[in-house]
């Protein structure tokens, strides 16, 4: 605990240092912020390894309430994963910062975000958990807003991100206040013990208005839409920290309220997590495929993700309480393992957009191309951490991926039915998003870094500085690692699986490099795998090599007998995703508009032509559009009750005093 | 004094406050209004009088005094200048029309004995039987500040919730702390004073005093 | 002797302000008076703690540990107003909008003004209470009016007509509990004093029907000063109105007395009728302050009508919070006040210091002030966030340890909807806040320093409240004491 | 152990090498098979069977050509293709229950294997940086994402059956309880596959392998800047993909044949068993190619969406009549 504490220290240190002058400030805020993740590691680390829960308790924080802090096994797992990409993040800072995010007050939120990240799992009282949970949402407001004087968009994005992240901690604060109903206290312990003797009905509301919150956060569609606007937004680093360690805090949070704080309640709560987590991975994933902005992509593809999430955890719920709490706890771990995953090639992947704005000024995916050519380390990392997230097996999407396809099937032994529709729609939505999102990231990497270059910016592009390049690296590692070798993790992801679910029972995996179920048929090696397919690969290459001496010869491309081939040629990432934005039409609804100017002579010949292709998001369209217009309008109206009006000032009085008069004579 | 020229020049003097209170709603008048006024205060005055006579009070007997000066001479005093300094000085339209106004009155006096009811309940006495007519002139007066257009009638109805407050202060606990009613009576100059203040300087730049027409503040 | 000074030296600054030509350094020596009112807050807070309140002037004056409380934020707020006048009256003498008399009368009645609040929450006598609650409405009408536009003295007159009436309607209410007090145990006059001790000795054996009627008086009453719905529609128009130091302590702390009034009239409620009936009233006008708050903030065009909005807001908090009435409630109520007091003071004063930079006090013709006046700018957004209740400010743990008594006083639905309201809060003043603040400047000048006398101050003031919703030590212990003198 | 470990010495990475080299040479050949058969519809003789295979060895032998703008993507994807369907190849039971690496020979491997062949000649396609290569791509991503997903909820649908999702366990299993293959589960789930696969493969009405008009073209757009040695190593991957698929639904269905006992004889019953039943399957889906035509692209959501729709009721009816 006191390395967690001193860790936590150090990031408070940097949030102080980042009001040194210019010069030092970036260096040495990132360095604290940075030694303080890798205490933070080392202390959730030892945590997960010898399974001890520690805590520390003071009554000279947070006046009134106390500060209670306690790391488990199931915190420690979402602090590693935050503390490796936090870690990543501020070595990445030290090449990446300029402009607006070197500023004072950017540089000290950037610390206090990566500080409050770094608490939320590990507080264990209402307090505490909403101190800190409310200063990842301030902090994380305010990054969004970082490049404000530019970007209208980001002025609107935290508009969005500030209401949507206040009303999910409002509904998160009230189901966690319905658990201390009765003279119970707000510590974890307190409520733990309290919460048996609630009725279900005060159990159920509690967990659905803490479910709304949590997910929220973690981005699940109908309540995403803060999403795909903020994440875009931030600087890079910390558009990778809010993609791979904010979203997973609701993930956390879910977990933390549910399987441990309520002991699992009904399965009904836990099919609406799966009925949550099943929409967001198909919306997400519909929208990863269309998205032509490479951050909005891949924020849609976080949101694909933690759908995925989402639908392990809840399989989790729903059958920790059947006659396979080991399947519940595959599920779980399977769920852990996959925000681990997320955490190591999201932070990656955004890293390296962030790299590839840095080198060419632009997000936009129609206005790249070709970058493989200039920017070799940073294509080769997006590349790699793509890869895992399609899920190509020996890299960590894969692994994770499986796990949770194997706590889906094991689950349809004897489930109840309810159970096991949320099963199978679980299955279901993990099949395809599997194909949506290797569209979304083959259109990433073949429109973004393979052919032409398609503006001068992605021309002129150069390799980033080489603390980016380390911290990207860094991250691609964990894809690998979790990849070839995912049995190594395994018995710390157990260890948080089995504190989620508050038991002990065997671990479902045997122990070993890769995954093996221990009473259940399935397996994957992925290590052997990567050497047979690279036995494989090296006969087929050396085969090649052996059967054609001479080297290639540069010919240009085929067009259709046009001789020059321009780059404005190629396809773009819009028409790459126009195919599947007309299958799924319906969902997506996209406006398209053609615009033609004929000259002025005659009517068969057109001056210019235009064509609009834009798809928002349905969701905020039909779902939040009009209410924000109806509360704006209604605020307007209500003007009118302040008229100004003096007479009517004193009738309010006046009627107030009569109604008291009436009421109480 | 015996008990009946006691009960009544009691309840002549607090029938004429509420008489007054009604008057200051019928008339349209101003310099008719602020006469109401001044008979009010005295009529106040002469129940403070009463009751310290009859309780051998000397404080209630001061506040009396002060009451009779205060509400009496000075208020009303200022009044007056105010309504000169303002060269029309009918309220023309109130917001509910004098008529209306009286039957609303009648209702308002019906709820204040409701009202009343429960509260001298604890302690039936002569003057506690008059505490409706307190409560009446209190409603009565927040009426016509809410109806009334013009400044002056607004002030006159704030001074006529202010009499009504001070009638059932004498009536129910025989006046509170001297300090206290200093600090009431106070109030009410210091509201006339600063009304005054306040008509100079808008006479002095907008020539209005129709509040009507003050709504540059609002939403 | 402690009571006795803290209130002679603001009246003696006062005093000298009335008897000098105004010059800079009476502005200085209302700070400093300002800054000794605050160490004696302190000084009172230590005697208080934990001991029997401290009387003066033969039974006059009280002092126990919610009055030492009030006092401190009484000190801390109007230390905070104090430091800009010199400032304030220097902008308005240049641009012409005062004279050197009106100034002087400025700091008299500044001067007054604070005494009549210290006053009220010192003296033992309930109905010296209402008188010097009552004393400030005349102070801070002229005040209001100081300018002397049109538009300040017709918020003047609302201020005055509104708060005479509400005032008047509490006087009512008082007269009701003396009434009650001297008829304690059946149809024989007591001795009666209306101090509050006393009334809260003999609170069990009050006439219910008449303390009914007469919390509800009080509640209307004082509740106009304290800018409760439906009595709150001075209260807009005089905050916007008045110069930034006013409206800075009035909405800081005078609100905040006159809800320590109500507090006080509460305890004595609570014995004679129950906690239920308080209750009652507390929630109807707390959840109709917050939910009126929402409402015209979600299209509001004054950015100072904005923060007086949000006062309305806080202070149906406030009286949430005392609907639950529970200690822990209690102290977070008075954490609450003063959280609100400070920020809501920084953000007026930052207010002024905009409408002086913008010449308007509409939001949508401020825009890109972090671009243009980084520090003003930044003070401001962060005064906003801490107002909205973010941590690490203080009003994030009053408002979430308010919540947690509520819900703990089973008032759940309460909670709910007012976080309800909260939300839309949030989003109204988030949108403000970023039409004002955020977007590149328009000017080409670069950005302007802002001078270090104000903004220090005012940073000051921010990271005080920082501090002290982090840190416990040593307000919690007195915090505690405070409550404990209202709620058994 | 150790005898396990002999045993896959001496058994499964023979068998799996096997499986590996019957393919390569296989899927050529149903290629050429389905050739013949078409041409034999239509009235003409045809290429020899082999002929599939006599291109490849040709192309093998030609000059290499790259794009002006191509990348090292372009050489390495078909080796990438080939190595992820080898592998795929190696460990599915093919010719034999147990293969090496038959443990880790889960559905949801081979499906990514083959997806990440498929996402290896789509990023191939767009690193020539020209117009066809995207649309290929794109169209061969679109159709792709949307047949996978058939594809494993069909697979699923048997393992489920089998409490496994491990193929080889999946087959032997079919192998014990032979009345499984008549369930009506199981019949949903072999109607999605066909269609799944003729999608997969590029075959008709899907894609026509046999066009020479650009816009029309999928699979051939998307490989239209490969030559020589690299052309033929993404044909023989295209060919091997085929086999690999074709056996799949052959042993799924029906195992019978398939070597599991771990002897030598039955490895040979096995390569017969196994040629035999793709041989079939191919003259099946050349009779649907024969009687289809072209569909739009547009329209081929439906077919897709009919193929996982079914596969679903496959699941949905597994697990009502379990």
């Amino acid at each position: 605990m006191t390395l967690l504490l001193v860790g936590l220290g150090f990031c408070l240190l940097g949030v102080l240092t980042s009001a040194l002058p210019r010069t030092y400030r970036v260096p040495v805020t990132a360095s604290c912020a940075a030694l303080g993740c890798a205490l933070a590691f080392c202390a959730a680390m030892r945590v997960l390894v010898t399974g001890d829960t520690v805590s520390f308790h003071t009554t000279l924080i947070l006046p009134l309430n106390g500060f209670a802090m306690t790391l488990d096994p199931l915190g420690a797992l979402f602090i590693v994963a935050t503390a490796l990409v936090g870690f990543a993040s501020c070595v990445y800072c030290i090449g990446y910062v300029r402009g607006e995010l070197q500023s004072r007050s950017a540089m000290g939120l950037f610390v206090a975000f990566i500080l409050s990240l770094l608490a939320v799992p590990a507080a264990s009282s209402i307090a505490t958990l909403m101190l800190f949970w409310e200063l990842m949402a301030v902090s994380s407001m305010l990054l969004i807003v970082v490049e404000h004087r530019h970007r209208r968009e980001a002025r609107d994005a935290a508009l969005w991100y500030g209401v949507m992240t206040q009303l999910g901690a409002a509904s998160i604060l009230l189901g966690l206040l319905l658990l201390t109903l009765r003279g119970g206290g707000q510590t974890f312990t307190e409520i733990k013990s309290h919460a048996d003797a609630l009725s279900p009905i005060v159990r159920s509301s509690a967990f659905m208005l803490v479910l709304l919150g949590f997910a929220s956060k973690a981005g699940a569609v109908p309540l995403h839409v803060w999403l795909p606007k903020a994440h875009p937004e931030a600087p890079s680093p910390v558009s990778a920290m809010m993609s791979s360690s904010m979203v997973a805090m609701g993930v956390y949070g879910i977990i933390r309220v549910g399987d441990d704080l309520l002991h699992g309640g009904t399965v009904w709560w836990w099919i609406a997590v799966v009925a949550l987590g099943t929409l967001s991975a198909l919306y997400g994933a519909l929208h990863a495929t269309t998205s032509t902005d490479i951050k909005r992509l891949l924020a849609y593809s976080t949101i694909d993700i933690l759908g995925l999430v989402l639908i392990g955890v809840g399989a989790a719920g729903a059958l920790r309480d059947t006659g396979h709490p080991a399947v519940a706890q595959l599920a779980l771990m399977a769920a852990l393992l996959l925000v681990v995953a997320h955490a190591g090639f999201k932070g990656a992947l955004f890293l390296g957009a962030g790299a590839v704005e840095r080198a060419t000024g632009t997000r936009d995916l129609d206005q790249l191309g070709g970058l493989i050519h200039r920017m070799p380390v940073t294509t080769t990392i997006f590349a790699l951490s793509a890869c895992s997230i399609m899920a190509v097996p020996t890299l960590s999407g894969f692994s994770s991926e499986w796990l949770l396809l194997q706590g889906l099937l094991h689950g349809f032994t004897d489930a109840s039915t309810p159970t096991l529709i949320a099963l199978l729609v679980g299955i279901v939505a993990l099949a395809l998003t599997g194909g949506l999102t290797a569209v979304a990231f083959v259109k990433a990497l073949g429109i973004g870094f393979l052919g032409q270059a398609r503006t001068l910016g992605a021309v002129n592009a150069t390799e980033v500085a080489p603390t980016m390049q380390i911290a990207m690296a860094l991250l691609g590692a964990v894809s690998i690692v979790l990849g070839l070798v995912p049995g190594l993790v395994v018995p710390l992801i157990n260890r948080a699986a089995q504190s989620g679910l508050s038991r002990s029972t065997m671990s479902p995996l045997a122990r070993g490099t890769g995954l093996v179920l221990a009473q259940l048929r399935g397996a994957i090696q992925p290590a052997f795998l990567f050497v047979g397919a690279a036995a494989v690969l090296v006969a087929v290459w050396l085969i090649n090599r052996r059967l054609v001496h001479r080297s290639a010869r540069r010919v240009d491309a085929w067009g259709c007998g046009r001789d020059v081939q321009t780059a404005r040629m190629q396809y773009t990432a819009t028409s790459f995703g126009e195919p599947l934005q007309r299958v799924f039409a319906d969902v997506l609804r996209p406006q398209s508009d053609v615009e033609l100017t004929h000259v002025a002579e005659s009517r068969y010949y057109e001056q210019s032509l235009k064509y609009q292709n834009q798809v928002s998001d349905a969701v905020e369209q039909f779902g939040y559009r009009p209410v924000i217009d109806a509360v704006l309008r209604g605020g307007k109206a209500a003007r009118r009750i302040q008229n100004g009006s003096i007479h009517r000032y004193l009738a309010f009085g006046f009627v107030a005093l009569l109604v008291v008069l009436v009421v109480l004579a | 004094m015996n008990a009946a020229t006691y009960t009544g020049a009691l309840e002549l003097a607090a029938g004429a406050v509420l008489v007054s209170a009604v008057m200051t709603l019928w008339r349209r008048q101003v310099r008719t209004i602020v006469t109401m006024l001044s008979l009010q205060g005295i009529s106040l005055a002469a129940v403070a009088l009463i009751l310290a006579a009859h309780e051998h009070d000397g404080a209630l007997a001061l506040t009396g005094l002060l009451v009779l000066i205060v509400k009496g001479v000075i208020v009303p005093g200022l009044l007056r200048r105010i309504a000169r300094l303002d060269p029309r000085s009918r309220e023309t339209t109130p917001l509910v029309n004098v008529p209306a106004s009286l039957v609303f009155a009648a209702v308002l006096i019906v709820l204040s004995y409701v009202v009343s009811a429960r509260v001298t309940s604890v302690a039936p006495s002569v003057a506690t039987r008059m505490v409706p007519i307190g409560v009446a002139t209190v409603l009565v007066g927040y009426f016509m500040l809410v109806t009334r257009r013009r400044a002056v009638s607004k002030v006159v109805g704030l001074i006529l919730v202010d009499n009504g407050i001070a009638l059932v202060t004498f009536l129910l606990t025989s006046g509170v702390p001297l300090i206290v009613e200093l600090g009431s009576s106070l109030d009410v100059l210091l509201v006339v004073v600063v009304l005054q203040f306040l008509v100079i300087n808008m006479g002095e730049q907008l020539r209005r005093s129709e509040l009507d027409q003050m709504k540059e503040l609002h939403d | 002797m402690l009571c006795e000074i803290t209130l002679v030296v603001p009246l003696l600054v006062g005093m000298l302000a009335a008897a000098c030509p105004w010059h800079r350094w009476i502005g200085w020596t209302m700070a400093g008076s300002s800054a000794t009112v605050l160490a004696l807050g302190v000084a009172l807070c230590l005697r208080t703690a934990s001991k029997a309140p401290i009387t003066a002037l033969h039974g006059f004056l009280r002092a126990d540990s919610l009055s030492s409380f009030m006092v401190v934020v009484i000190g801390v707020v109007s230390l905070l107003a104090t430091l800009q006048t010199p400032r304030t009256m220097r902008q308005e003498m240049e641009a012409g909008i005062t004279t050197r008399r009106y100034a002087g009368h400025y700091a008299t009645l500044m001067q007054a003004f604070i005494t009549c609040m210290l006053l009220a929450v010192l003296a033992a006598n309930l109905g010296v209470l209402w008188v010097s609650i009552e004393a400030t409405t005349i102070a801070t009408t002229f005040l209001v009016s100081h300018r002397r536009t049109d538009r300040s003295l017709e918020a003047s007159w609302k201020y005055l007509m509104l708060c005479s009436v509400g005032i008047a309607l509490a006087f009512f209410g008082t007269v009701l509990v003396y009434f009650a007090e001297l008829h304690v145990g059946g149809g024989h006059l007591q001795s009666a004093s209306l101090d509050w001790t006393s009334v809260m000795a003999s609170a069990h054996h009050l006439n219910p029907d008449v303390m009914r009627l007469a919390l509800a008086l009080l509640i209307l009453g004082y509740g106009t000063k304290v800018g409760l719905v439906p009595m709150h529609s001075w209260l807009p128009d005089a905050h916007s109105q008045a110069p930034a130091p006013v409206s800075a302590l009035m909405s800081g702390v005078l609100l905040s007395v006159a809800f320590y009034a109500l507090l006080r009239f509460k305890a004595i409620a609570d014995a004679a009728l129950g906690p239920a009936f308080p209750r009652e009233l507390f929630i109807v006008v707390g959840l109709a302050s917050l939910v009126l708050a929402a409402t015209m903030l979600i299209a509001q065009r004054d950015y100072k009508r904005m923060l007086a909005y949000s006062s309305i807001e806080h202070m149906g908090l406030l009286a949430l919070g005392a609907a639950a009435g529970s200690p822990l409630a209690i102290a977070a109520v008075l954490l609450h006040i003063l959280g609100h007091g400070v920020t809501k003071s920084v953000l007026f004063l930052s207010s002024g210091e905009i409408h002086h930079a913008a010449g308007t006090t509409e939001i949508a013709k401020v825009s890109g002030l972090l671009s243009r006046q980084p520090v003003l700018g930044g003070v401001f957004g962060f005064g906003l966030l801490a107002l909205l209740g973010f941590p690490p400010f203080s009003l994030f743990v009053s408002e979430f340890t308010m919540a947690r008594a509520e819900v703990d006083s089973g008032l759940w639905w309460v909670v709910a909807l007012s976080l309800v309201c909260l939300a839309v809060i949030f989003g109204a003043i988030a949108m403000h806040g970023r039409q004002m603040l955020l977007g590149d400047a328009v000017t080409t000048n670069g950005p302007t320093a802002t001078v270090r006398s104000v903004a220090l101050p005012l940073i000051t003031g921010l990271v005080f409240c920082a501090v002290i919703g982090i840190s416990a030590w040593p307000l919690q212990s007195l915090l505690h004491d405070a409550a404990r003198v209202v709620v058994r | 152990m150790t005898s396990s470990f002999t045993a896959t010495l001496a058994y499964s990475m023979p068998a799996s090498a096997l499986q590996i080299v019957l393919v390569a040479l296989g899927g050529p050949l149903l290629l050429g098979l389905m050739a013949k058969i078409r041409a034999r519809a239509e009235g003409r003789v045809g290429a020899p069977i082999s002929q599939p295979l006599k291109d490849i060895r040709k192309l093998l032998s030609k000059e290499r050509l790259h794009a002006r703008h191509a990348s090292v993507v372009l050489p390495l994807a078909p080796i990438v293709i080939l190595a992820a369907t080898a592998v795929a190849i190696g460990i599915a039971p093919l010719i034999t229950t147990h293969p090496a690496l038959g443990a880790s020979a889960d559905i949801l491997v081979i499906v990514y294997l083959l997806l990440t062949g498929s996402v290896a000649g789509a990023l191939a396609g767009l690193d020539t940086g020209t117009a066809f290569g995207g649309m290929g791509a794109s169209r061969a991503m679109t159709i792709g994402a949307l047949a996978e997903p058939a594809l494993l909820v069909a697979v699923i649908a048997l393992s489920i059956q089998a409490g496994t999702s491990n193929l080889p366990a999946i087959v032997s299993s079919t192998l014990a309880h032979p009345n499984w293959v008549s369930g009506p589960s199981r019949l949903l789930a072999l109607v999605a596959l066909v269609i799944v696969i003729i999608a997969e493969t590029g075959r008709l009405p899907v894609d026509n392998p046999a066009t020479h008009l650009e816009l029309t073209m999928i699979h051939e757009a998307m490989i239209l800047e490969y030559a020589g040695p690299e052309l033929a190593l993404v044909t023989l991957g295209g060919a091997m993909r085929l086999g690999l698929l074709f056996s799949l639904v052959a042993n799924l269905f029906f195992p019978w044949g398939i070597g599991s006992n771990g002897s030598l004889v039955g490895l040979l019953v096995g390569v017969l068993a196994l040629a035999l039943k793709t041989s079939v399957i191919a003259v099946g889906v050349s009779l649907i190619e024969i009687h289809s035509a072209k569909l739009r692209l547009f329209r081929l959501p439906e077919l897709l969406a009919g193929a996982f729709v079914m596969s679903v009721l496959a699941v949905i009816t597994g697990l009502v009549t379990r």
